[in-house]
């Protein structure tokens, strides 16, 4: 992909080429293994263990850190933050992506991906979370694709389906803000049916409202994070709004996280002190728990503050990366850790070589496609065409 | 047409449905209402 | 080139975040798991530590027999550590650690430290194998060295005080026994001397309370007394018996080295297999076992029920004849019924309940399944004995209507219109004493008299299921005579089996004794389906009768040996 | 009128039913028992001697039917007469429906027979998205295989690891668990677990009768069992029940409390539905306020301008008027120009004062403030 900028034949053989070749050829045969083997063939999934990293990370991590799109959408649309104009494409960008790409992932790890349809259109298992979380993905997909497509049909010059769409702009941004809450907070409420599995510092009444909590935070964060990697991939390809309003975004979404942050800190340990699990804390999952609260929310937290207040850019986009890795690393500890925490060693999971190759298979696609978008499509800037009507 | 439900899931079951379906119809009736609500502010301008 | 070097950096990040969380989880996942060292059970552990608040070290954990052997070997005594006081005109050691007891722990500490370091610095002067020295604090102060206490409560058994009360070594003057020696009801501390009252004899515990249950008696009152006196004076129990046992074993030893003194290291008590360690010789066995303690209690009692009403005074059901000495013989020690004082079970236990006897009524006490000091109690749990279980195990515990007239009988050669409640508890003390023993002897004389070897098949032929299976051939015989034979050798038994039948019922269960019990099929059914709920269909019910009785009597076949009794169907 | 209609609207979908009184308020002040004639096992541990019987039982009725012996007649059988497995914990899988276990306890070797327990309220029922576990009203909890997703959600929420998963099939892998013999106990025979249980350590009968069976079990022999029937409460009781001579929990049974999966979820669920009721309401609510507020916002500035030209031009006027009657006394033409030209200014420095308001970053962009695309 990256060829179509650069042209010249000899930047072909570049080491990101080459290592994004590598990554798609074994994600190719992982694929085809996977197709013709069965999930067993290439997960270290058992019956103890049903949900491996292809649901840690590509749902749960997938999900949360496209939550930029709702909050982006909301912050600007809704709220009525002018400074956001500029991150509004992009985050809805990543958005679908994102969400796509989690429904692509999906394909891997159900047993029988062409059946995914069946609890929308087939038989509904209305009592299931994993109902709703369907249903909310399945909506938001479809929301955000209509929320995306304007740059699609500006990229290919037709008008009429570009102006059909944009005065649904607010119901769908409202829709997406319902759909996400549903379904942000529903992939945490997916573990209420397990209190037994659960190591009780991460099993909570409340995971849903931590779950939806972490994903403001998340988004938010997610979106200073793809601004850094696009200010270095994808420099040219922004406009001077765009550039001009890159670190407004910055401070205002880094302030607006640290303070859902301090607040999601406390509620953490609100649930520790309901449940009476300060016991818990002394233990080694303790540490673990603290390290995650501690290291990976109050720290962040406060390096946004201390951002906020100094204007200081750079140390929020430090922030921002700990608040990417502390959510991730929440997700795991949900799905992974806290998961079966009472089984012996042998038979709790890790991961199989090929599970990750998938995983880093998904992200790399959606990288490629990602930098595909941008390069083509008004995301990064507006279409001189539509400049005053965006 | 009283229903006896001999277990919660069956309940639920039921209830929950109801309820997806209701959802549904709120979103659509809310928006109907917005519309009424808000219809004579000003034209809806078109682009 | 800018785009890929920014893909490869964007990988880079994608990885670490993998990496990061992988890295990171496992020693989390791995600490959790971590058990501590492996452990090392020790008898003679003491802990010690001096009180002190916030201490940064843990407690140390003193092998005591270790530094006691240490100690003889270099020529040293007990007196290197502990100090010593004059009690009943001997000079004994206190086993507190020096002068350390009314220390402040900062003191304590010091004195400790002065103490083991000063001596271990000693030996390793004089060139001798030390324990740990100045500066290596971590030596005696190992809190994860995985020492454990394997220390038991000692168990002072009727053989082991029966030795004591054999022993020439131990008398008391101007006494004809020398209980004298350990029991004692008073001590004057202004001139440490004992009194001592025959008859009165106590279990130590009586007075000398666990450390836990003076500590919690005087959280409640801290002036709280019994019948002994005050609770705050009393020495507690494990003081008391380090006292009184350590000292004597360790005085009759200085008199005479090669005198059998007993025990004076942790070891010799404390040790699971105590009553190894110091067996008598066989020789003695038999006659030490016969030994009887002496604390002027009868032989027999008719017991009556105990009911705190005057005018009910007679209560309602028959006395039992109660045989004392038999059941002396049978219990561990006297504190196996008479729990915290010796006397008669109706002084605290009436049939209304009093406040002394904890609300337990008479009936209770007596009759309780489950309390193992109870009669049935603990009669219940002699038939828990492999010679005994196979029947009872299969039989319900539970008391049923018609057994009350076995204990509840009335005294033999006492004319029926006189044989009730009130006139017999009017007679005489010991008239009611004769009459318990002459009933308990007429009680012990009766035979009962299996059912004859040829009213009973030999051999049983079960083949109304037989499938995969030849017909199971039952030893019927065989069964009868080892049963007949195992029960034979219990007294318990004599005494409750008493009909000709008794041992067939309990495999022909539920319907009456006969000769001619009715077959099995007439209740349990073949076919499972149309069993009636609660009872097992046939193949259940003879699985259930044989193999619990097998395994409850130690006999082969194994359970899961299904060739054991079943022989293959050749097919 | 309106009342009917929606009435018939909803019978129309179907939906009436559930709307009735008697069961709106039924999850306040109703429990829920199960179907009162529902069958299950009880299994005695007491009685259980670790022959693996049950295991063969299991194997002779849906050996045929797991995925290792569907299509492979050759494939190798297992040795169900090979105790030594015991020493071993094993659990339940795509190949086995039900395993025995034996636990060592200070009351000796005792062993428990593992398989899906059937739940009142099965938490895998309740997990499911296509409803592919269906709580019969005879008791077992049946599979629908050609619903399932293989999303392995069942795997997740069963607190007993019950259901299996075969990972090795790339077409059809499906999720396999005990049936509690559901086609035979149709036909009115026995499980074929319970059928081959040699002691009865496996009672097969109403749920209502085992627990009286269990309960009569402790009573007679008080010293022989632990008081608890394992399953008669545990997430809203199973119609599997075990009798334990100790604690269950040594038996490896999880201590589970008494809510059941659904109720675990319901509050969840209920959440969902307010969400959908009130985010519209509390959004639509800010977007409007906010539009609002600019539009205000606006005015106000706009008026304040006005006003401010308007004050300026009146001071301008007088001052006017005064320099042209000093003027037109002194009759000077001269002045009335200067005169003219301080008006002007003076207007111009206003109307500069009372600018719209600049944006923060100092943008000033007037169809930004109007959010054409909001106006839906």
């Amino acid at each position: 992909m990256n060829t179509h900028d650069n042209g010249a034949k000899n930047t072909l053989l570049t080491p990101g080429n080459v290592i994004t070749a590598i990554i798609l050829l074994v994600g190719l045969f992982i694929t085809v293994l996977r197709f013709t083997k069965g999930i067993g063939s290439v997960t270290a999934l058992d019956d103890n263990n049903p949900w491996g990293i292809w649901i840690s990370f590509d749902l749960l991590c997938g999900v949360v850190l496209a939550a930029g799109g709702y909050t982006t959408t909301s912050a600007y649309y809704l709220f009525g933050l002018k400074h956001f104009r500029s991150a509004v494409r992009p985050a809805i960008t990543s958005a679908f992506l994102g969400y796509a790409f989690v429904v692509f992932a999906l394909h891997y790890d159900v047993g029988q991906p062409w059946r995914l349809v069946y609890p929308i259109f087939v038989s509904q298992g209305t009592t299931s979370i994993l109902f709703e979380v369907g249903l909310c993905v399945f909506l938001y997909v479809t929301v955000l694709a209509i929320e995306f497509s304007p740059a699609v049909w500006e990229w290919l010059g037709i008008k009429k389906l570009r102006s059909l769409v944009l005065p649904l702009t607010i119901p769908l941004t409202i829709l997406g803000v319902i759909l996400s809450t549903m379904h942000q907070s529903s992939l945490g409420a997916l573990y209420l049916i397990a209190p037994s599995k659960m190591h009780p510092l991460w099993y909570s009444s409340f995971i849903p409202v931590f779950f939806f909590i972490s994903s403001m935070f998340a988004g938010m964060s997610m979106v200073i994070f793809e601004g850094i990697l696009a200010h270095k991939g994808l420099h040219g390809k922004m406009d001077a709004l765009h550039l001009k309003q890159a670190d407004g975004v910055v401070l205002a979404f880094g302030k607006a996280s640290a303070f859902v942050m301090m607040g999601y800190l406390f509620i953490r340990f609100y649930g520790v002190a309901m449940d009476n699990n300060f016991k818990y804390l002394f233990t080694g999952y303790g540490l673990w728990f603290l390290v995650e609260t501690i290291g990976f929310v109050a720290l962040p937290a406060f390096l946004y503050a201390m951002g906020a207040r100094e204007r200081n850019v750079s140390l929020m986009k430090i922030a921002a990366v700990i608040t990417v890795l502390g959510v991730v690393l929440n997700r795991f500890n949900v799905s992974q850790v806290a998961f079966n925490y009472q089984l012996d060693a042998s038979e709790r999971y890790f991961p199989h070589w090929m599970e990750i190759g998938v995983s880093v298979f998904v992200v790399t696609l959606i990288i490629t496609a990602y930098r595909f978008i941008c390069t083509k499509m008004p995301v990064m800037y507006e279409h001189p065409e539509y400049k005053d009507a965006h | 047409m009283d229903t006896v439900f001999y277990s919660y899931h069956d309940f639920m079951l039921a209830t929950k449905t109801i309820t997806y379906v209701l959802m549904g119809l709120g979103l659509f009736g809310l928006l109907g209402f917005w519309l009424f609500l808000t219809g004579r502010d000003e034209p809806i301008r078109k682009y | 080139m800018k785009n890929q070097s920014s893909l490869l950096r964007r990988m880079g990040v994608f990885t670490s975040v993998l990496i990061a969380f992988f890295a990171l989880g496992q020693p989390a996942q791995s600490a959790a798991k971590a058990t501590g060292a492996r452990a090392n059970p020790r008898v003679d552990l003491v802990t010690l530590g001096s009180g002190e608040k916030g201490r940064e070290m843990p407690l140390v954990k003193f092998k005591h027999d270790q530094h006691t052997q240490a100690l003889a070997k270099n020529g040293k005594s007990c007196q290197a550590c502990h100090q010593t006081k004059t009690v009943n005109g001997q000079e004994q050691v206190v086993f507190s650690f020096k002068e350390t007891e009314n220390l402040a722990p900062s003191a304590k500490k010091e004195a400790f430290h002065a103490s083991c370091i000063g001596c271990h610095t000693e030996l390793a002067v004089a060139g001798k194998p030390t324990g740990p020295t100045e500066a290596s604090c971590r030596s005696c102060h190992n809190g994860e060295s995985g020492l454990v206490s394997s220390k038991e409560s000692m168990r002072f058994d009727a053989m082991l005080h029966n030795r004591h009360i054999a022993a020439k070594t131990l008398q008391v003057a101007g006494a004809k026994d020398n209980c004298g020696t350990c029991h004692h009801t008073g001590f004057d501390a202004a001139t440490g001397t004992f009194t001592v009252k025959r008859g009165t004899e106590e279990a130590c515990l009586t007075c000398h309370l666990t450390p836990a249950q003076k500590a919690r008696e005087l959280a409640k009152n801290p002036e709280a007394a019994d019948a002994f006196g005050p609770i705050a004076k009393r020495t507690p129990s494990n003081q008391a018996s380090h006292a009184m046992c350590i000292n004597c074993h360790l005085q009759v030893t200085a008199k005479n080295a090669t005198a059998n003194s007993g025990p004076a290291e942790c070891a010799g008590c404390h040790d699971t297999k105590i009553t190894q360690h110091y067996a008598p010789a066989q020789a003695d066995i038999k006659a030490l076992a016969s030994m009887r303690l002496d604390r002027g209690q009868p032989d027999a009692v008719l017991m009556f029920p105990a009911t705190t009403k005057k005018e009910d005074k007679q209560g309602g059901m028959l006395p039992v004849s109660f045989d004392h000495k038999l059941h002396e013989a049978a219990a561990t020690d006297c504190r196996t019924c008479h729990h915290k004082q010796i006397a008669a079970c109706s002084s605290c236990h009436t049939l209304e309940g009093t406040a002394k006897g904890g609300f337990v009524t008479l009936d209770k006490t007596m009759h309780s399944q489950t309390a193992a000091r109870s009669c049935i109690g603990c009669h219940n749990q002699a038939t828990e004995q492999p010679q005994c279980a196979g029947c009872h195990a299969s039989l319900p515990k539970r008391m049923n209507e018609n057994a009350c007239g076995t204990c509840h009988a009335a005294p033999v050669g006492v004319a029926s219109e006189k044989a009730t409640p009130a006139a017999l508890s009017a007679l005489e003390k010991e008239e009611r004493s004769r009459l318990a023993a002459a009933t308990i002897q007429a009680r012990n004389n009766r035979t009962v008299t299996m059912v004859a070897k040829s009213d009973i098949p030999e051999t049983v032929t079960i083949g109304i299921l037989s499938n995969e299976f030849e017909p199971s051939v039952l030893p019927h015989g065989k069964i009868v005579q080892t049963l007949t034979a195992k029960a034979g050798e219990s007294k318990l038994a004599n005494a409750f089996h008493t009909e000709s039948t008794t041992l067939c019922q309990s495999c022909h269960h539920n319907s009456p004794a006969s000769k001619t019990p009715p077959r099995c099929v007439s209740c349990h059914a073949v076919d499972p389906q149309k069993a009636t709920s609660g009872v097992p269909a046939l193949k259940a019910a003879y699985h259930l009768q044989c193999m619990t009785c097998h395994a409850r009597m130690n006999q082969k076949p194994a359970e899961t040996d299904c060739n054991g009794c079943h022989k293959p169907r050749v097919k | 009128m309106q009342r009917r209609k929606f009435l018939t609207l909803m019978s129309a979908a179907g939906l009436g039913a559930a709307l009735s009184p008697a069961s709106a308020n039924a999850a306040a002040t109703t429990s829920f028992n199960g179907h009162p004639e529902a069958v299950g096992v009880l299994h005695d541990s007491v009685r259980c001697i670790g022959c693996r019987k049950c295991e063969e039982g299991c194997f002779k009725v849906n050996g045929q039917d797991l995925p290792a012996f569907k299509n492979d007649p050759s494939a190798q059988r297992p040795d169900f007469a090979d105790l030594e497995v015991l020493n071993k914990k094993r659990r339940t899988n795509c190949n086995t429906y039900t395993v025995v276990n034996r636990y060592q306890t200070e009351k000796g070797p005792v062993y428990r027979k593992l398989q899906c327990n059937h739940c009142q309220e099965p938490a895998c029922a309740s997990a499911c998205f296509v409803k592919a576990f269906v709580k019969t009203p005879e008791g077992p909890v049946v599979y629908k295989p050609e619903l399932c997703v293989g999303c392995r959600y069942c795997m997740v929420a069963c607190p007993f690891y019950v259901p299996t998963y075969d990972y090795g099939s790339a077409w059809n892998p499906l999720v396999y668990k005990c049936t509690m013999c559901a086609p035979r106990i149709a036909k009115g025979q026995l499980p074929g677990c319970v059928e081959a249980c040699p002691k009865e350590a496996l009672v097969f009968g109403k749920r209502t009768d085992l627990i009286n069976i269990a309960r009569e079990r402790i009573q007679k022999n008080p010293e022989l069992y632990d008081a608890k029937v394992f399953g008669e409460s545990e997430m809203g009781g199973t119609n599997w029940l075990y009798l334990s001579p100790v604690q269950h929990t040594e038996l490896a049974q999880p201590e589970l409390g008494k809510t059941s999966a659904p109720e675990l979820t319901s509050g969840a669920l209920g959440a969902v539905a307010m969400v959908a009721g009130i985010w519209p309401v509390l959004l639509g609510g800010a977007y409007a306020i906010n539009k609002r507020r600019t539009k205000m916002a606006q005015e106000e500035a706009k008026e304040a301008v006005t006003t401010a030209v308007a004050t300026t031009r009146e001071e301008a006027e007088a001052k006017l008027q005064k320099a042209l009657a000093k003027a037109e006394k002194d009759k000077d033409a001269a002045v009335a120009r200067e005169v003219k030209k301080a008006r002007e200014e003076a207007i111009q420095e206003t109307e500069a004062k009372f600018a719209p308001p600049q944006a923060p970053d100092g943008e000033s962009t007037p169809e930004d403030a109007s959010g054409k695309e909001g106006d839906a």
